[in-house]
C-alpha cells in the first residue's frame, strides 16, 4: 500500500542518482553503539582484572554459574528494555516471579507437570499478568510507574496465597536442563543462557527492522506523534507488557532452575532493580525512543560480573552494591558525555 | 516429633488461627514469627497449634510477609490492642522489639521471647531452641567430622544484621580457633535470605579458594544453597557443608551428600513448648528447674538468672532421620 | 480591539456549494461541534473542499481551525456532525482512519521522533515492507526523492531529527504528509516558522500537487500568503464557519473584517523618539558558528527590528543580549556600560528582559495558571525578602495585566493550557512588563497570533517604547517588521547588513534579505 | 527598574467568579460534588478516609474484629504514619521537581543517616540537639550528592538515585561492620518515640513523633511550597523547565535544593528510626521493601503527578493516614497470616484504582491539582 506514493506532477526531480548513493549508505558501521563498546571494554577489563587476582576465576566452574545467574535477569531485562524504549517502566516484574514460579513449581510437585508444560504455564501466566499491567496502562492512559506499583502489591497478594504460607519442597531436578550440571550445558554453554541469547537476537531484530519494532522507539519519542502516524500506540505499548510478562513467565523458570529444591515466598525479590539496573548500565534511555538489547545483556553480565568478583576476590560482599552503584554512575555518564559531544559536534 | 500439628499450609493461611477457642479460662498466647512463609516458623505455628488443643488455649500467630521490624511491630501492636494474654515474639531485631514488648507489659500482657532473643527487653522468658554454643559447637563439629578435623571453610549467613546468627558465627569462630586449629574460617558473605544468591556465592567462595573443604549454611535459606552449589560444581565428597536447615528442604542433600548433616532443633516442639510458655505465664505459674511439658517435651531446664527456657541440645539431621519430620 | 468597529453582516455573500464550474467535491462536512469540557471550541461548522484546490481556513486565535481539522484528521473526534468524503459518507474515528482514506495532515506543532532518521520519521506508521522487515533501502530511496521536493539536502535520510533546525523539521513533516497517496493534505500553519524561500518551495509543491488533483486545506494568519495561494477561503469565528469565498471575491482587509466582525481603520503611527544617548549598543558582537560582526544601536525609546530568516542568526543575537548565549567577540553596551549577562537572571538584573519565541516551549507553564505565569519571572520583586511571596500583590499584578493587555479570561487562577495561543502569548508578554524593563527584546512577539490580537500586541509595544523602553523585536514576520519598527535592520548570514528607516517597502526589504541589495547601495 | 508598571487607566474591576458561582442552580450541586470528587484528590482521599473508618468501626461494634477499632488504636498506629508522611513529603519535593524527578535512595539515606546519628549520639557522647543537626546536615549531604548529580550533570534522577540506593546501603552496612548501634543514649533515646496522653475522652496515646517531626515537617514543607518563592521556582521548573530557565529561574539550583531537602528530611526520618527501634540499623531504611517504594506509593496516591509541576501536601497527609489505619484495621479484621497478605491486596487496589480515576479524570475535565 504504501510504496504507491502520491508523484508530484513535476516528475522525478533530477540527480536522484546521487543522492540515493549517499542516503543508502549505512545509519552506522556496525549494528552496535558507543555504549556497547565501553560496556565490552569494561567487561572484558574486569574479566582480566579478576582473573589476575583469582586465577580461577576465569575457569568454567566459574564463568558458566555467572551465565547461569545472569540469564533471568538478562530475559527481564529485554522485555524491561522494550518498556522502557517505549517510555515506561515495570516494578512489577519480581512479584511477577514470584507468582509464576510458585504456580510452576506446585504444579510440578504437587500434579507431576512435565517441563515443557511447566515452561509453557509459566509463560502463558506471565503472559496475563503483563497483560492485566499492559491493559491497565495502554487503556486506563496512567504513567506506567504507578500502575506497575499497584499491580506488583497485587501479584505479590496473589504470589502468597497460592503459597499458602510455606515454601515448595521437593521441586524436581527436570529444571537442571536449563543450565545446571552437564546435561543443562551445550559445549560447556548452559542453556538458559543460550536461550537468552536467541531471544535477544529475535528481540534485536524485531526491534530493529520491523515495523513495530520501530514503532515502539516512536512511541517512546512520542507518543501523541506516533498516534497521529498512524501508530497503534495502545496496542503497541500494550503489546510491550505481554513480552515482558512472557520473558518474565521463562525467566521464572530459570530462577527454579537456579535454586534448591525448595522454593520460598522471598524467591524473585528484587529483581526489578537488578533488571532496570541491567538497562540502563545498557544505554537505554530512560526516557524512552532510545535502547538497545544488546546493551541490556552486557549491563546484566556486568552487575553479575562485579557482585561474583566482591566474592571470588574475598572482599566484604557488601562491597558489590556500592561498585554497581558507581558502574551505574559511570554507564550512564559516559552516555551522557557521548550525547553532549553529538550535540555540540 | 511425630508432627502432630499436620501440615501446616492449609490453602490460605487464614486457618492458622484458632480464634473460635476463646471459653471460660482459655489464655489467649499471640506468637509473632520474624516472617511468614518459611517452613521453620509455620512448623513452630504448627507445634502451638497443637499444644492449645492439648492443654486448651487460644493461639493466634501472624507474621509479616518481609523480615521487617517496622512491620513486625505492627503486628505487635495489634495484638496489644486485642489484648492477649501472653505474646511472644521472635524479633527480627531485638533492641527494637525491647520497647513494645515493655508497652505490653505496662498493658498486663505477659511477655516472651522465642527462637531469638531480646535480652535487653522486659521479657519474662525467652524460649530458647538450644543455647548459642550448643548451635556453634554443634555446626562446627558437624562439618569438621566431615572435614576430617582440618582445612578451610566458608560461611554463607544470612541477614547481615541477625543477631542470633551473628552470635553463632561468633561461637564458631572461636570454637574452630580452639578446637580444630587445623581449621581456619577463610570467609564469612551475607546472601540475605536469598536462596539463590546463596548458591552463587558458595560458587564464587569454591573458585575463590580452591583449596576449601568445607561451607556452612548459616539459615534455612543459605544451607540447601551451599549444598546445591556443591552438588552443582560436582564436588560432592570433595567440599562438605552443614547448615541450620530444615529437614524437608535438606533431605535430597543429605541424600546424595551435597549436605553432611543439618544441624536443627525439633521446631514444632519449640512450637509447643512456646505455646506451654504462654500459658504458664499467664497463669501465674513459675517455671520449675526442669519442666515436663508434654508426653514427648521433658526435662526442660529453665535458667532463673537468665530466664532462659530450654528446650534441649541441638538436633543433627542426617539423611537416616530427615524422614521423620513434615516441615 | 479599539480600531475596530462592529459593523453589520458581511456584505460579501459566501460561496454556495452548488458554485457552478466547480471541481468535484471532495471533502465535506455538515455540522460539526465539539466540546472541551465547558469550551465548545467549534458549533455546527460546515465547509466544502473541492478536489484540486487549496482552500484556505482562516480565523482568530481560538476560532476553532485546529480543532475542525483535528477532526478531519482523526486526532479527535466531534460530538455533532458529518463527513463525506468523495459523495460517501464516513466515520473518522483515529488517525489511521484517516489516512486509511488519503487525508493526511500537517500538524501546528512538528510531530516527530527525535531519536529516528528522518527516514524513518516520515515512514513511521506506514513502513514500506518486505517480508516483514522494514524495505531500509526503498524508504531511504523514497525520502530522499521527497526531501528534494521539499528542498531539504538528501544526506538527511539517514540523520536523526533531534539534529535538524526546527523549520528543517517542520518540512520535514510536510515530507512525511506526502508520502502515501494522499488526495486531501492538510498543513495547519505549515508557513509559520518558514524562512520566504522555504515558503516558497512550499508553495510549488502545493501547487503541483493542486493541479494532480489533490485537495489542500491550508491554515495560516500570513493573510497575505492567501491570494498567492489560495482558490477558496473559508472564515471562522468563535468556533462556526461564517461561509466560504472564492479568493477573488475578498481582499485582506476584507477577510479580516470577516475574522474579526468589524472593520479595521488603518490609523498610521506618527512616533517621535526622543534624542539621547543609546541605551542599548551592540558593537562587533560575534558567537562563533552563529553570526559575526553585528552592530545594533537603539536609544530609549525606540523600536529597532533585526529582521531574518530563520537560520539567519538573528534568534541567536536576541538570545545572546538574554544572556543565554555567549559573545566570543565584541561587546554589549548598556547606557553606555560594557555589560556581559551570563545567564537570563543576571539579563534581567540590568534591566533586559525577553519574550521567548517558541511560546509553549520557552514562554508558558502549561497547567499553571496565569497569575503563576506572570509572577514566574518576578519572585523577588512580588515576595518580601526574596522569600515569602506577596500573593495579593501577585493576584493585583496579574488582574492589572489581565485588564490592560485585554486578555480574555474568567480569573486570574486560570491555567494557561486552557487559553488559545493569542491569549497565552498576552500572559507571557505580560510576564515581560511587569518590572518596566530598561530592554525589552521580543523575539517573534506575534507568531501564531490573530489578526487582532497582533495590533493589540503591536499597541502594546509602542506604547511601552513611549515610555521609553528600548525595544528590540526579532522578527521574519516582513509585514510585521516594517509595520511597528522605526528602523530595521536585516539580518543575512549572520550578520546585520542593510538599515531601512520608516517607509521601507517590503520589495525592498526582501531583496536585502535575500542578498540582492549589497553594501553600495546602502552606503 | 524595580518598580512594577502601573497598569492601565482603572476600569471597573472584572466580575469574580465567585459570584458568577452562586448563581449556579441546585440543581448543578451534584454534578459539582461529582467533579470535585473526581478532579480533586483530596477530596477523594477525605470520602476513602471516611468510608474506611466508619466500615472499620461498624465492623468493630458488631464484634467482627479481633480488639476495638477504637480512637486510641488509631491514635497509636500512627507512629507508623511519621516516617512515611516525612518520606512522602521528600518524594513530593523531588516528583514535583519535574524532568522524571524520584529519589529511590531515601531508605538508603536513611540506613547511613542512622549509622551516623548512632556514632554521633551513641558513641561519641554528643548532644542529641547536634546529634539530630548532623543527621539532618549529613541527610543533606547524601541529597546534595543526588542533586548535583541530576540538577547540575543532567543525570536522570531514576538513575542517579538506583546507583546511590546501591551505594548508600552498602556503605552503611560497611561502615560498623553490620553490627547496629544501641548502646545506652540510644535505648533510652526511645521515650522520645512514645506516646503522651491527650487528654480526650479516656486519653488518647499520641505517638510522640507525631509532635515532634510529622506535624513540624509537614508544616514547614507547605508554607515552603505554598508561601515561599521556593515553592514558586519548583513547580515552575516541575510544570516546564525551560520556561523556568527563560523566565530568570535558577533551574538547577532549585533543582539541586529539591533533592537537599529530600535528604535533609531522610536524615530526620533517620533520627525517628532510630527512636521508634531503639537502635541505629545499618538497614533501617532498606529492608523488606525498603522506605523507598512506600513513600513513592504514597506520594502517587497523594495526588503528586509523576510528571512533576503537581503536589500537596495535604494529599501525601491523607494518603498515608488512610493506608495506615486501613492496614491497621486489616490486623484486627484478617487474623493469621493472611492479615499481611490482606494489607498488599488493599494498598494495591488503592492505588490502581486512584491512577485510574486520574487518568480518566484528565481526560474528562482536563488535567487538574
Ligand atoms: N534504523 C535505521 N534507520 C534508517 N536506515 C536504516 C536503519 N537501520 C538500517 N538502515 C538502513 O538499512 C540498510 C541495511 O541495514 P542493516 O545492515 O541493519 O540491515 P541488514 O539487512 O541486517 O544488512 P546486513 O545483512 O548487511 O547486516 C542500510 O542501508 C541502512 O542504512
Ligand atoms: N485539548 C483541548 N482542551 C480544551 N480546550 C481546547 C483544547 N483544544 C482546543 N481547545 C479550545 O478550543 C478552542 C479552539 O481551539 P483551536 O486550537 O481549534 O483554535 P485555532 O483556531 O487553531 O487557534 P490558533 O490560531 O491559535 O491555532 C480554543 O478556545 C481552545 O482553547
Ligand atoms: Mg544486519
Ligand atoms: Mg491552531
Amino acid at each position: 500500500m504504501s510504496s504507491s506514493t502520491l508523484t508530484p506532477a513535476g516528475g522525478a526531480p533530477a540527480g536522484e542518482g546521487e543522492h540515493t548513493a549517499q542516503a543508502r549508505g549505512r545509519v552506522l558501521p556496525f549494528p552496535i553503539t558507543g555504549q556497547e563498546i565501553v560496556l565490552i571494554a569494561v567487561i572484558v577489563a574486569l574479566w582480566i582484572a579478576l582473573w589476575l587476582g583469582t586465577p580461577a576465576f576465569l575457569t568454567s566452574g566459574s564463568i558458566v554459574p555467572l551465565l547461569v545467574a545472569m540469564a533471568p535477569v538478562a530475559l527481564i531485562g529485554i522485555g524491561m528494555t522494550v518498556i522502557i524504549i517505549t517510555g515506561g517502566i515495570d516494578v512489577s516484574v519480581a512479584s511477577m516471579v514470584m507468582v509464576c514460579a510458585v504456580v510452576v513449581a506446585k504444579a510440578m510437585v504437587d500434579s507431576g507437570v512435565s517441563l515443557p508444560v511447566a515452561v509453557l504455564l509459566s509463560m502463558a501466566l506471565g503472559g496475563v499478568l503483563g497483560l492485566v499491567n499492559g491493559v491497565l496502562i495502554a487503556y486506563g492512559r496512567v504513567h506506567a510507574i504507578i500502575i506497575t506499583f499497584g499491580t506488583a502489591n497485587l501479584f505479590k497478594f496473589v504470589g502468597l496465597q497460592v503459597f499458602g504460607g510455606s515454601t515448595v519442597n521437593g521441586i524436581p531436578d527436570t529444571l537442571d536442563v536449563f543450565g545446571r550440571g552437564a546435561d543443562g550445558r551445550t559445549l560447556g554453554v548452559p542453556h538458559s543462557f543460550l536461550l537468552m541469547l536467541v531471544i535477544a537476537a529475535l528481540a534485536w531484530y524485531y526491534l530493529r527492522h520491523t515495523p513495530s519494532g520501530r514503532h515502539l522507539y516512536a512511541i517512546g519519542g512520542d507518543a501523541d506523534a506516533a498516534r497521529l502516524a498512524g501508530v497503534k500506540v495502545q496496542r503497541r505499548v500494550l503489546s510491550a507488557y505481554v513480552l515482558t510478562g512472557l520473558l518474565t513467565g521463562l525467566a521464572a523458570c530459570f530462577v527454579i532452575a537456579q535454586g534448591t529444591s525448595t522454593l520460598a515466598p522471598n524467591v524473585g525479590a528484587g529483581m526489578e532493580l537488578s533488571a532496570i539496573a541491567a538497562v540502563v548500565i545498557g544505554g537505554t534511555s530512560i526516557m524512552g525512543g532510545r535502547g538497545s538489547v544488546l546493551g541490556t545483556v552486557l549491563g546484566a553480565l556486568l552487575v553479575q560480573t562485579v557482585a561474583s568478583g566482591v566474592t571470588q576476590l574475598g572482599w566484604r560482599s557488601q562491597l558489590a552494591s556500592l561498585f554497581i552503584g558507581i558502574f551505574i554512575l559511570i554507564a550512564v555518564g559516559a552516555d551522557l558525555l557521548r550525547q553532549r559531544a553529538r550535540r555540540t559536534a | 516429633g511425630e508432627g502432630s500439628g499436620g501440615s501446616a499450609s492449609g490453602g490460605d493461611s487464614g486457618g492458622s488461627s484458632a480464634s473460635g477457642g476463646g471459653g471460660g479460662g482459655d489464655y489467649t498466647v499471640a506468637f509473632v514469627p520474624k516472617l511468614q512463609g518459611i517452613p521453620y516458623f509455620e512448623a513452630m505455628n504448627s507445634g502451638g497449634k497443637a499444644a492449645c488443643e492439648e492443654i486448651g488455649c487460644t493461639w493466634l500467630y501472624q507474621g509479616p510477609v518481609e523480615a521487617d521490624p517496622a512491620a513486625q511491630a505492627d503486628i505487635v501492636r495489634s495484638y496489644i490492642q486485642q489484648g492477649v494474654d501472653s505474646l511472644i515474639v521472635a524479633p527480627n531485631d531485638p533492641d527494637s522489639m525491647a520497647p513494645l514488648l515493655k508497652q505490653a507489659a505496662d498493658a498486663g500482657i505477659k511477655v516472651a521471647t522465642a527462637d531469638t532473643d531480646a535480652p535487653n527487653s522486659v521479657r519474662e522468658v525467652f524460649v530458647s531452641q538450644a543455647s548459642t554454643e550448643g548451635i556453634g559447637q554443634a555446626l562446627t563439629d558437624g562439618l569438621l567430622s566431615a572435614m576430617g578435623g582440618k582445612g578451610k571453610y566458608a560461611i554463607v549467613s544470612c541477614g547481615q544484621t541477625a543477631q542470633n546468627l551473628n552470635s553463632w558465627i561468633d561461637v564458631q569462630k572461636a570454637y574452630t580457633a580452639e578446637k580444630y586449629p587445623d581449621a581456619e574460617i577463610v570467609d564469612i558473605v551475607y546472601a540475605g535470605e536469598d536462596q539463590a544468591a546463596a548458591t552463587q556465592m558458595a560458587t564464587d567462595l569454591m573458585n575463590a579458594h580452591p583449596d576449601l573443604t568445607g561451607l556452612v549454611g548459616e539459615c534455612t535459606s543459605s544451607a540447601p544453597g551451599v549444598a546445591q552449589a556443591i552438588r552443582d560444581a560436582g564436588k560432592i565428597g570433595k567440599v562438605f557443608s552443614v547448615g541450620l536447615g530444615t529437614p524437608q528442604s535438606m533431605a535430597p542433600y543429605l541424600t546424595d551428600g551435597s549436605s553432611s548433616a543439618s544441624i536443627l532443633w525439633d521446631v514444632e516442639n519449640l512450637g509447643y513448648l512456646t505455646a506451654w510458655t504462654g500459658v504458664q505465664l499467664a497463669d501465674g505459674q513459675e517455671l520449675q528447674a526442669t519442666n515436663d511439658v508434654s508426653s514427648d517435651i521433658t526435662g526442660v531446664t529453665f535458667d532463673p538468672s537468665s530466664k532462659v527456657l530450654l528446650l534441649g541440645p541441638p538436633l543433627t539431621i542426617t539423611k537416616d532421620n530427615a524422614g521423620d519430620y513434615d516441615y | 480591539m479599539s480600531d475596530i468597529s462592529p459593523t453589520g453582516s458581511a456584505d460579501t455573500a459566501p460561496v454556495q456549494s452548488s458554485t457552478s464550474g466547480a471541481a468535484a467535491e471532495r471533502l465535506s462536512v455538515t455540522g460539526v461541534s465539539k466540546r472541551y469540557g465547558a469550551v465548545r471550541a467549534i458549533r455546527n461548522a460546515d465547509m466544502t473542499v473541492r478536489a484540486g484546490t487549496v482552500h484556505a481556513l482562516v480565523g482568530e486565535n481560538g476560532a476553532g481551525k485546529s480543532t475542525l481539522i483535528k477532526i478531519l484528521s482523526g486526532a479527535a473526534t466531534a460530538d455533532t456532525g458529518a463527513i463525506t468524503f468523495n459523495g460517501r459518507p464516513v466515520t473518522i474515528s483515529g488517525t489511521a482512519d484517516a489516512i486509511a482514506l488519503g487525508i493526511a495532515t500537517v500538524y501546528q506543532e512538528p510531530q516527530l521522533f527525535p531519536d529516528l532518521t528522518v527516514a524513518e520519521n516520515v515512514f513511521t506508521g506506514r513502513e514500506i515492507k518486505r517480508h516483514g522487515r522494514v524495505d531500509w533501502t526503498a524508504q531511504n530511496a523514497r525520502v530522499v526523492e521527497l526531501l528534494e521536493l521539499i528542498g531539504l539536502p538528501a544526506r538527511y535520510a539517514t540523520v536523526p531529527v533531534s539534529e535538524l533546525s526546527i523549520a528543517e523539521q517542520q518540512q520535514v513533516s510536510i515530507a512525511k504528509a506526502l508520502v502515501g497517496n494522499a488526495e486531501v493534505l492538510i498543513l495547519d500553519e505549515p508557513s509559520a516558522i518558514l524562512t520566504d524561500t522555504e515558503i516558497e518551495v512550499l508553495f510549488g509543491v502545493v501547487r503541483r500537487l493542486a493541479a494532480s488533483g489533490v485537495s489542500i486545506i491550508y491554515i495560516s494568519h500570513r493573510l497575505d500568503e492567501l491570494f498567492v495561494i489560495a482558490n477558496e477561503v473559508t472564515v471562522m469565528r468563535d468556533g462556526q464557519t461564517l461561509g466560504t469565498w472564492p479568493i477573488g471575491e475578498l481582499s485582506v482587509r476584507r477577510v479580516v473584517e470577516l475574522m474579526v466582525g468589524g472593520i479595521l481603520e488603518d490609523n498610521p503611527v506618527e512616533r517621535s523618539i526622543p534624542d539621547a544617548a543609546p541605551r542599548l549598543v551592540l558593537e562587533g558582537l560575534a558567537c562563533t558558528g552563529e553570526y559575526t560582526d553585528v552592530d545594533v544601536s537603539i536609544r530609549p525609546g525606540e523600536i529597532v527590528t533585526l529582521y531574518g530568516l530563520i537560520g539567519s542568526g538573528a534568534a541567536e543575537i536576541a538570545e545572546t543580549v538574554y544572556g543565554m548565549r555567549r559573545a566570543t567577540a565584541g561587546r554589549i553596551l548598556l547606557d553606555g556600560k560594557p555589560v556581559s549577562p551570563g545567564s537570563p537572571r543576571e539579563a534581567k538584573k540590568l534591566g533586559i528582559a525577553l519574550l521567548p519565541a517558541n511560546r509553549k516551549l520557552q514562554g508558558l507553564f502549561g497547567f499553571q495558571s496565569i497569575a503563576f505565569n506572570i509572577s514566574a519571572g518576578h519572585l523577588p520583586l512580588l515576595s518580601r525578602m526574596g522569600t515569602w511571596m506577596d500573593r495579593g500583590r501577585e493576584r493585583q499584578v496579574a488582574r492589572d495585566f489581565i485588564q490592560r493587555l485585554a486578555v480574555k479570561t474568567p480569573h486570574e487562577r486560570q491555567p494557561v493550557s486552557a487559553m488559545s495561543g493569542g491569549n497565552a502569548q498576552k500572559v507571557v508578554l505580560a510576564r515581560q512588563l511587569v518590572e518596566r524593563p530598561q530592554v525589552l527584546v521580543l523575539a517573534e512577539p506575534t507568531q501564531g497570533v490573530d489578526v487582532g490580537a497582533k495590533e493589540e500586541i503591536h499597541k502594546i509595544i509602542r506604547q511601552l517604547a513611549d515610555e521609553g523602553t528600548a525595544v528590540l523585536i526579532v522578527t521574519s514576520d516582513l509585514p510585521e517588521a516594517i509595520r511597528v519598527s522605526d528602523r530595521l535592520q536585516v539580518v543575512r548570514a549572520g550578520t546585520t547588513t542593510v538599515e531601512f528607516g520608516p517607509g521601507a517597502t517590503q520589495s525592498d526589504v526582501l531583496a536585502a534579505a535575500a542578498g540582492a541589495v549589497d553594501q553600495e547601495e546602502a552606503a | 527598574m524595580s518598580t512594577a508598571v502601573s497598569p492601565a487607566p482603572a476600569q471597573a474591576p472584572q466580575p469574580e467568579d465567585g459570584s458568577s458561582q452562586s448563581r449556579s442552580r441546585l440543581g448543578q450541586l451534584p454534578a459539582t460534588v461529582l467533579r470535585a470528587l473526581l478532579t480533586q484528590r483530596i477530596v477523594l482521599l477525605l470520602v476513602l478516609l471516611l468510608v474506611v473508618v466508619v466500615t472499620m468501626t461498624t465492623l468493630s461494634s458488631n464484634n467482627y474484629l479481633a480488639a476495638p477499632y477504637d480512637l486510641s488504636y488509631m491514635s497509636s498506629a500512627l507512629i507508623s504514619a511519621v516516617p512515611l508522611v516525612m518520606l512522602g513529603l521528600a518524594e513530593l519535593l523531588v516528583i514535583t521537581s519535574g524532568r522524571g524527578g524520584i529519589d529511590l535512595s531515601v531508605g538508603a539515606i536513611v540506613s547511613l543517616t542512622s549509622m551516623v546519628f548512632g556514632f554521633a549520639y551513641g558513641e561519641w557522647g554528643w548532644s542529641l540537639w547536634l546529634a539530630i543537626l548532623l543527621a539532618a546536615a549529613f541527610g543533606g549531604l547524601c541529597g546534595a550528592v543526588n542533586g548535583f548529580l541530576i540538577a547540575y550533570v543532567g543525570y536522570p534522577a531514576l538513575i542517579t538515585t538506583l546507583a546511590t540506593y546501591y551505594a548508600f546501603s552498602s556503605i552503611a552496612i560497611v561502615i560498623n561492620d553490620q553490627q547496629p548501634i544501641s548502646t545506652a543514649p540510644i535505648q533510652d533515646f526511645f521515650s522520645t518515640a512514645r506516646s503522651i496522653e491527650v487528654p480526650v475522652g479516656d486519653g488518647l496515646p499520641i505517638p510522640l513523633g507525631t509532635l515532634t517531626f510529622l506535624i513540624p515537617i509537614a508544616i514547614v514543607v507547605w508554607v515552603l511550597l505554598n508561601r515561599t518563592t521556593f515553592g514558586r521556582r519548583l513547580y515552575g521548573i516541575g510544570t516546564n523547565d525551560v520556561a523556568a530557565q527563560w523566565a530568570g529561574i535558577d533551574v538547577r539550583r532549585t533543582r539541586f535544593s529539591a533533592y537537599v531537602l529530600a535528604g535533609v528530611i531522610s536524615g530526620l526520618v533517620a533520627v525517628v528510626t532510630v527512636a521508634q527501634f531503639a537502635s541505629a540499623r545499618p538497614d533501617a531504611g532498606v529492608t523488606g521493601t525498603g522506605m523507598a517504594l512506600p513513600a513513592i506509593t504514597i506520594a502517587v496516591l497523594g495526588g503528586v503527578a509523576i510528571t512533576g509541576g503537581i503536589g500537596r501536601v495535604a494529599g501525601v497527609v491523607l494518603a498515608t493516614l488512610l493506608i495506615v489505619w486501613l492496614n491497621a484495621g486489616i490486623l484486627l479484621a484478617v487474623p493469621g497470616n493472611a492479615g499481611s497478605q490482606y494489607q498488599l491486596l488493599a494498598l494495591g487496589v488503592v492505588l490502581v484504582f486512584a491512577a485510574l480515576l486520574n487518568g480518566l479524570t484528565n481526560r474528562r475535565y482536563g488535567r487538574t491539582g
